[in-house]
């Protein structure tokens, strides 16, 4: 090999040297007809940023210690989730279907429901299973309800009353024809507290939080930080554990269930708390306000802590919520993040970036950016919000940049605008690698989901701290970069 | 229901049980996997988002498909408008696409709207084809439910054509994994045979209408393309084979049954294929002495139990038991070999009984399933491959089979486990 | 630009859409004379992957509260080290010189000692001053004991006694024609404790750390392992906090000392540890052996905790030492980082990888890429050892494999191995990146110095969790490297 | 020493005190400043391993540089031997290099070797060129001492050859930092006007032998280069002019003042030169407007202060300060603004004094004291500038220096340190 080099190859990585025949893909590259570029002008979705609601209920069920979604539909629809969970987070997650099949479609899923509880319950012996609905059981019309107060019965019938005692029910409703599966976590967050949650009259200290699609990584920093604060907390949907535990070995009892994850109890309890954290506003929101309205537990809805602002908003909130200072070793974290971003600005600064993903995300991460001196420019919302082009219009507005915000389009849309002006820079979930691609420009990897690198799952992008990793991933990808003389980045 | 050790049993072919945690997939799921590679359509899923984002994954790669995202609105007043507005504007911006498969899922399915009726008036209007596949999730009781409605589709876009002149072949239930279609394609050129259309690892809409001109059809996985070859047989009078390349064996049996109707065999081919299979077993000799007698537990869809087991067979592998995510009582005859435990459908917690009660030194399942297993601290290799893996057909796929072997059995991770 | 877009490009990164020249740095590779390319049959040293002593000694004492190197040399060996440490560390580090010119090449630098010496503490108030010798101080022959001792005679005669609790002097004789960076801490571990270090004869309980040339954030989180297992401890040269700190603003007091690092106390109180640490052997082991020898303080010198085994032998000893049970905490942390080694098996399985850098670092390393299932090839380190090969062929007796070790040669006859027979990944300092291009292999980051990227500083590589991390980063570069067809990536 | 405000003064071009945090560096660093872009010779540093992997970081780039790596027994034994051997060697790997550079270092400075005899035997042997350039560390008061000893070597390279026949001009004391000789040859060659070496930013051995075919010097950064052009006068007859390419208004004069020299002057020219400082004034527009009245000190060596300087004042600021990390008073006099606080050499606690007494707007100063600053919160622009941030010669240079001011001073960062 060694006398086929030229001492510096220019190219950076060398293909030529990997032997492997270069193949095109695809033909040459045709414009659209213009018209059809806008999403809402088509009846054709291409390439959605965000998937059905009953994926954001499962979600928010493995965060509670030993429960199950049971997923009233189809096999497919567990499936699918089952290996989207195993690409993000390479654990094993268990769910279960009730099998819908030709006569569930017909005569409605009363007997899946029925028979599916009983064989959990046999089988697993969960603490809780949560009843999610699919589209077909949600058009049959299937009356849930009904069916698992039948079911009871029959359990209560067969094993006594015990069997319900250890065994916990939530219902949460999520057609897939509606919303995403960020209003499915969202709605999760209402049924839960709304099926389980108790108000004894004695209030307690302790703050609660729905933290939304945050990884197991985030919410082991939002222990810390909370940890650092001095306060009492509970973190409700905690998949910090369950989906990110340690290589066991075999257990000593089967079936397993991966260690942690949020007690029932503390959601039973939620209804005393003293105030209520949804640090994502569109996974959590109806949790945190239901219990704010029913059990005055006092509701909090802020953006992700992301960053300077975000972090500081929450940090604030905290303090004052649980009267507790703001103690001095978070200051110092606060101010190795300034420092950070002091000693890369100039690889920041006015970089355009484009932002993709959902939309609690894409609403700090834009603020991130734009404390970092960078300019957004086009901004997919994965899913419709209300909330988060507020977010980002505040950003924008206090950091006067003018990004294009597709609120809810699809990611053809989006991807159109980049061809036409490229960015330096994509922020945005691994379906964007092929836009980062096909355009040339590198892309930094976060939200939901991340599952063609690893990692991702145990590093923290919130906090202060998590902001100090994504500007590093940030700066780093930038200069990975290749560019034709790419030692001007030594 | 048997009982192997503290291990139910079921019988197979059976519809799961609701909560059973069957790994189990929709028909949905199975005519995507199936048509998933066609390359010259446009995919189309008619129901909502989330069909269309997961849909678009097939076998770890992420495919161009679009659809109808339905909402409560088209739910509720019908979603076939939108349905024909959507195949109309695909055709506008793909104009190269030769057709379209229209994969009706749950929502349509029960509300029974009339898709075949647009299809029919897209058809007329632009002039392309338009296959509706009826493959709502509840349809069928697995994904194989799935694989036949796709080869049925597949067969009715079949027309009779004249023979090939030059010797030709269709190859059947060959998905292209890890670039598996193209060792296949290189052995059988090795044979001077033309390759018509590869259901599907590597198939266009008009290879597909033009298979009747093939003499004969190799069928790999029997368990998804059975049917679809008998039919062809009756229609277009094309018989085939059944052939596996998995495995230094088969793929000799393979080459020689093919070889062998087209009256091909000689001395030198003779030679050819059995120099190359002494490469292969040479090169994994090392591997196939640190396989022996090791044992194996293999859950998977039945047509891949039957391939990957003649492959760990062939390493040295004794395999101590299978048990089928899904199959018919057909695929399990087809397992030649008979392992102390046979299971079809197993939940979550029979996966683990399993491993209890067997201890085995490797387990191969699929990529969805196979953290269940490492997270116990067992050696797990899952399929499909990625495609740095590489090809596992033939006798070069002998090779990466065995060396993707060796990697998870020589892991040392393991020895940590309980250190 | 849309239009001159293929849909895919296949090449990744299109360098053509850049429209940027590419023009070839150096004309095509001649092999060199093959019986020069071992570094022990040539005079001419080419890329050497070591510095000089003196940074060594400076790396530690910018480790101590209030503390200031004085080289007695010429401006150049603090200015390069300053510049050194100013790309690493990104942050501001305080190094006098002793100036030396022409008289004090002739007439030696007693002038310069005693005068330097009465500046820093004038001006500067120090804790602590080390005198860091150069080769031209030492090849002069200047007498530093009897120079200083002057100098703090006329501090006590101009000043009063008192200037001298204030500040004490340690000296570290590095000549820079001996060893390396590596050996002048080394050398520093032991002056410092040779000249503060006291026993009481009454023992504490106290474990004592020397960490060499750990970065900010692996001496941070060998503080939070240290607090998990319960133990009282002291990080001598901790460079945790001066040399990775918050932004502070204009202080109240200048000159401006960064906050922390160790106090000379704990260096005077180490003669009644327990026991001491090296955990660089390379780079420490000077220091714990005179305890040991000296106070009688148990010296414990193993390799970075860095990986599985390393990081067992740590919290083992650690725990033996302590006499203190290792917490689920520790184990949980390690059976994640089985957990992410089983993950992704199918990325490091046989992967061959060469490394380069600092004995300690290069030595751990490696029998961590074996813990992978890696397959080390070339070993460069930087500076000849006794200790790393050692642990070197330790490592890969046990995992059977065979790597060829170049102890203390320079990098090019590593590189040249490495262009005849190239890996699949290089793990090395930011030195090998032109390498790394010029064979088109890619190149993970860590040891001394990484100043091409940032945030390395920040993040641990030690423990169980650096483990993840460098594991990660292992794997994600194989990931980011841009095969033709890179989709397989996805 | 003097007093201004709390900060003590000292009179320029003196040594520096012992123990007072000088950032000054040597003789060898300064020599390797400017000999360092220099291709087609070997660097050979005759010195411990140190000094060789130090420098070979010229201005923030790696470069090859290779060295003798002397050991206790050189220093002890003499390492003429090693140093011949060293060259010897180097020549055979590199045999396409012209020549060598042989930096001295501390160690053999103090021992006295024979370098030059050494020099003249590989000379003889290899007939190679070369070059012994006597720079222990401690030879100098800082490092411009080095680079007055690297442009003595250089001009005893240079033969007397014939004037060129079209107008040339030699380029001295510029060092292509981020690509600035690009951007100066760019506006040569807009004149007409050949370039024959640029000292030292494009240089080659051959090409510095024949510099004096130039009719012209012209002289960038005088600090380095005056002696150098006075030299060359005095022996070649070049006259040499001194020229600005830092901001418009000093390339504009610099521009006239070299057209005018070659007699090249005319209407179209002129107007050329004014629509380019014209587009430059109009792009910066709104960034001269933020910088307007803000406050600016300046830490840098001499000849960079009055360049960055103008670059400065142009933009708008006033410069409150500035501080020379090395320079002699003839650099001082050089500067032609008058800014309230001159002072030399000036220790880490004296940058401190000055950041609090003055609380500037914007700190200039080199890469690696910026971050003393920036720690303490002032906006902070670091030279050498990486060569992403692009040349600062020239009319685009100084949209580059704009763009890279308005990044400092307008990053939110600094808005969150007291909040």
């Amino acid at each position: 090999m060694i006398n086929s080099l030229s001492e510096i190859p220019i190219e950076g990585i060398t293909y030529k040297n990997l032997k492997i025949e270069k193949k095109p893909i695809t033909q040459d590259y045709v414009p659209p007809p213009l018209e059809l570029v806008p999403s809402s002008k088509r009846a054709v979705c291409i390439d959605p940023s965000r998937t059905c609601m009953p994926l954001g209920a499962m979600w928010a069920t493995l965060g509670v210690h030993r429960a199950i979604p049971f997923v009233q539909g189809a096999q497919g629809c567990t499936t699918y989730v089952r290996y989207t969970f195993a690409r993000i987070f390479r654990e094993p997650a268990s769910i279960a279907s009730a099998s819908f099949h030709e006569d569930a479609a017909v005569f409605g899923g009363r007997q899946n429901l029925i028979r599916g509880i009983r064989n959990l319950v046999c089988r697993y012996r969960p603490e809780l299973i949560s009843i999610v609905t699919t589209c077909s059981s949600e058009v049959i019309g299937d009356d849930i309800h009904s069916f698992l107060s039948e079911a009871m019965d029959l359990l209560e019938e067969e094993f006594g009353r015990e069997v319900l005692d250890v065994t916990r029910f939530v219902i949460v409703n999520t057609p897939s024809f509606a919303g995403s599966h960020v209003e499915g976590y969202n709605r999760a967050s209402r049924e839960f507290l709304r099926a389980l949650a108790k108000s004894t009259g004695q209030k307690s200290r302790t703050l609660y939080f729905i933290p939304g699609f945050m990884s197991p990584g985030d919410i082991r920093e939002l222990k810390r930080i909370l940890e650092m604060m001095d306060v009492s907390f509970r973190i409700l949907f905690d998949i910090s554990d369950t989906l990110d535990c340690p290589l066991v070995g075999m257990p000593e009892r089967i079936p397993y269930y991966p260690p942690g994850g949020t007690r029932v109890e503390d959601f039973v309890r939620a209804g005393d708390g003293s105030a209520i954290f949804a640090l994502s506003p569109d996974a959590g929101r109806a949790g945190a306000l239901w219990l704010e309205k029913v059990h005055r537990v006092a509701a909090r809805i802020m953006p992700i802590p992301m960053g300077i602002g975000c972090t500081d908003e929450f940090i604030k909130s905290l303090s004052e919520i649980a009267e507790v200072p703001i103690p001095d070793s978070i200051k110092w974290e606060r101010g190795i993040l300034l420092d950070a971003m002091a000693d890369t600005l100039h690889y920041t600064m006015m970089k355009r970036v484009a932002l993709c993903g959902d939309p609690d995300f894409v609403a700090s991460a834009t603020r991130f950016v734009c404390e970092l001196g960078m300019i957004p420019t086009y901004i997919l919302i994965g899913t419709r919000s209300s909330t988060a082009p507020e977010t980002v219009w505040k950003a924008a507005e206090e950091y006067n940049v003018k990004p294009v915000v597709f609120n809810g389009g699809d990611q053809f849309e989006w991807e159109y605008a980049l061809k036409n002006d490229p960015p330096d820079l994509i922020l945005g979930h691994s379906r964007c690698v092929n836009i980062s691609r096909e355009i040339g420009v590198p892309l930094v990897r976060f939200g939901f989901p991340v599952y063609d690198r690893v990692g991702y799952q145990r590093q923290p992008f919130i906090g202060y701290r998590g902001g100090e990793r994504f500007l590093a991933l940030i700066v780093n990808t930038l200069l990975d970069h290749h560019y034709p003389d790419d030692r001007t980045h030594q | 229901m048997g009982l192997c050790g503290s291990v139910p049993m079921r019988a197979c072919g059976m519809a799961s049980e609701p909560g059973h945690m069957t790994q189990r997939s929709c028909a949905y799921f199975g005519a995507r996997y199936v048509l998933g590679p066609i390359k010259d359509v446009l995919h189309v899923v008619h129901g909502p988002a989330g069909c269309l984002y997961y849909g678009s994954m097939v076998r770890g790669r992420l495919q161009k498909v679009v659809g109808t995202d339905l909402g409560v609105g088209e739910i509720v007043m019908g979603g076939l408008s939108r349905l024909k507005d959507a195949l109309i504007e695909a055709f506008r911006m793909w104009p190269e696409k030769s057709g379209a498969f229209v994969y009706m899922t749950c929502g349509p399915g029960i509300t029974g709207d009339d898709v075949e009726g647009v299809a029919a008036q897209v058809e007329k209007e632009t002039r392309k084809k338009v296959v509706v596949i009826h493959c709502p999730g509840f349809s069928k009781i697995h994904q194989s439910g799935g694989h036949s409605l796709a080869y049925d589709a597949l067969f009715r876009l079949i027309k009779p054509v004249k023979k090939a002149q030059e010797p030709t072949v269709n190859i059947i239930g060959e998905y292209n994994v890890a670039g598996e279609t193209k060792s296949i394609r290189a052995l059988l050129s090795g044979l001077g045979l033309r390759v018509n259309t590869v259901f599907t690892g590597d198939a266009k809409l008009e290879d597909i209408s033009t298979s009747s001109s093939a003499h004969l059809n190799i069928l790999i996985c029997g368990s998804t393309g059975r049917k679809f070859a008998r039919l062809m047989r009756e229609k277009f009078g094309i018989p085939h084979v059944e052939a596996s390349f998995y495995g230094t064996t088969a793929t000799s049996r393979a080459v020689r049954k093919i070889a062998d109707f087209f009256d091909l065999m000689d001395r030198n081919m003779l030679l050819g294929v059995m120099e190359q299979k002494f490469r292969a077993l040479d090169e994994t000799e090392a591997i196939r002495k640190a396989c022996e007698g090791k044992k194996a537990l293999v859950v998977l869809g039945a047509a891949r139990i039957k391939s990957i087991g003649a492959l760990l067979r062939e390493l040295g592998f004794e395999i101590i038991g299978i048990a089928s995510i899904f199959a018919s009582n057909e695929d399990y005859r087809g397992i030649c070999f008979n392992p102390p435990l046979t299971m079809d459908d197993p939940g979550d917690d029979e996966f683990e009984k399993l491993l209890r009660a067997f201890t085995p030194d490797l387990v191969v399942t699929n990529s969805r399933e196979q953290w269940r297993s490492v997270k116990l601290g067992f050696p797990t290799l899952a399929l499909p491959q990625e495609e740095f893996r590489g090809s596992f057909a033939g006798y070069e796929g002998f090779i990466n089979f065995a060396k993707d072997v060796q990697r998870v059995l020589t892991a040392p991770v393991w020895r940590f486990v309980h250190g």
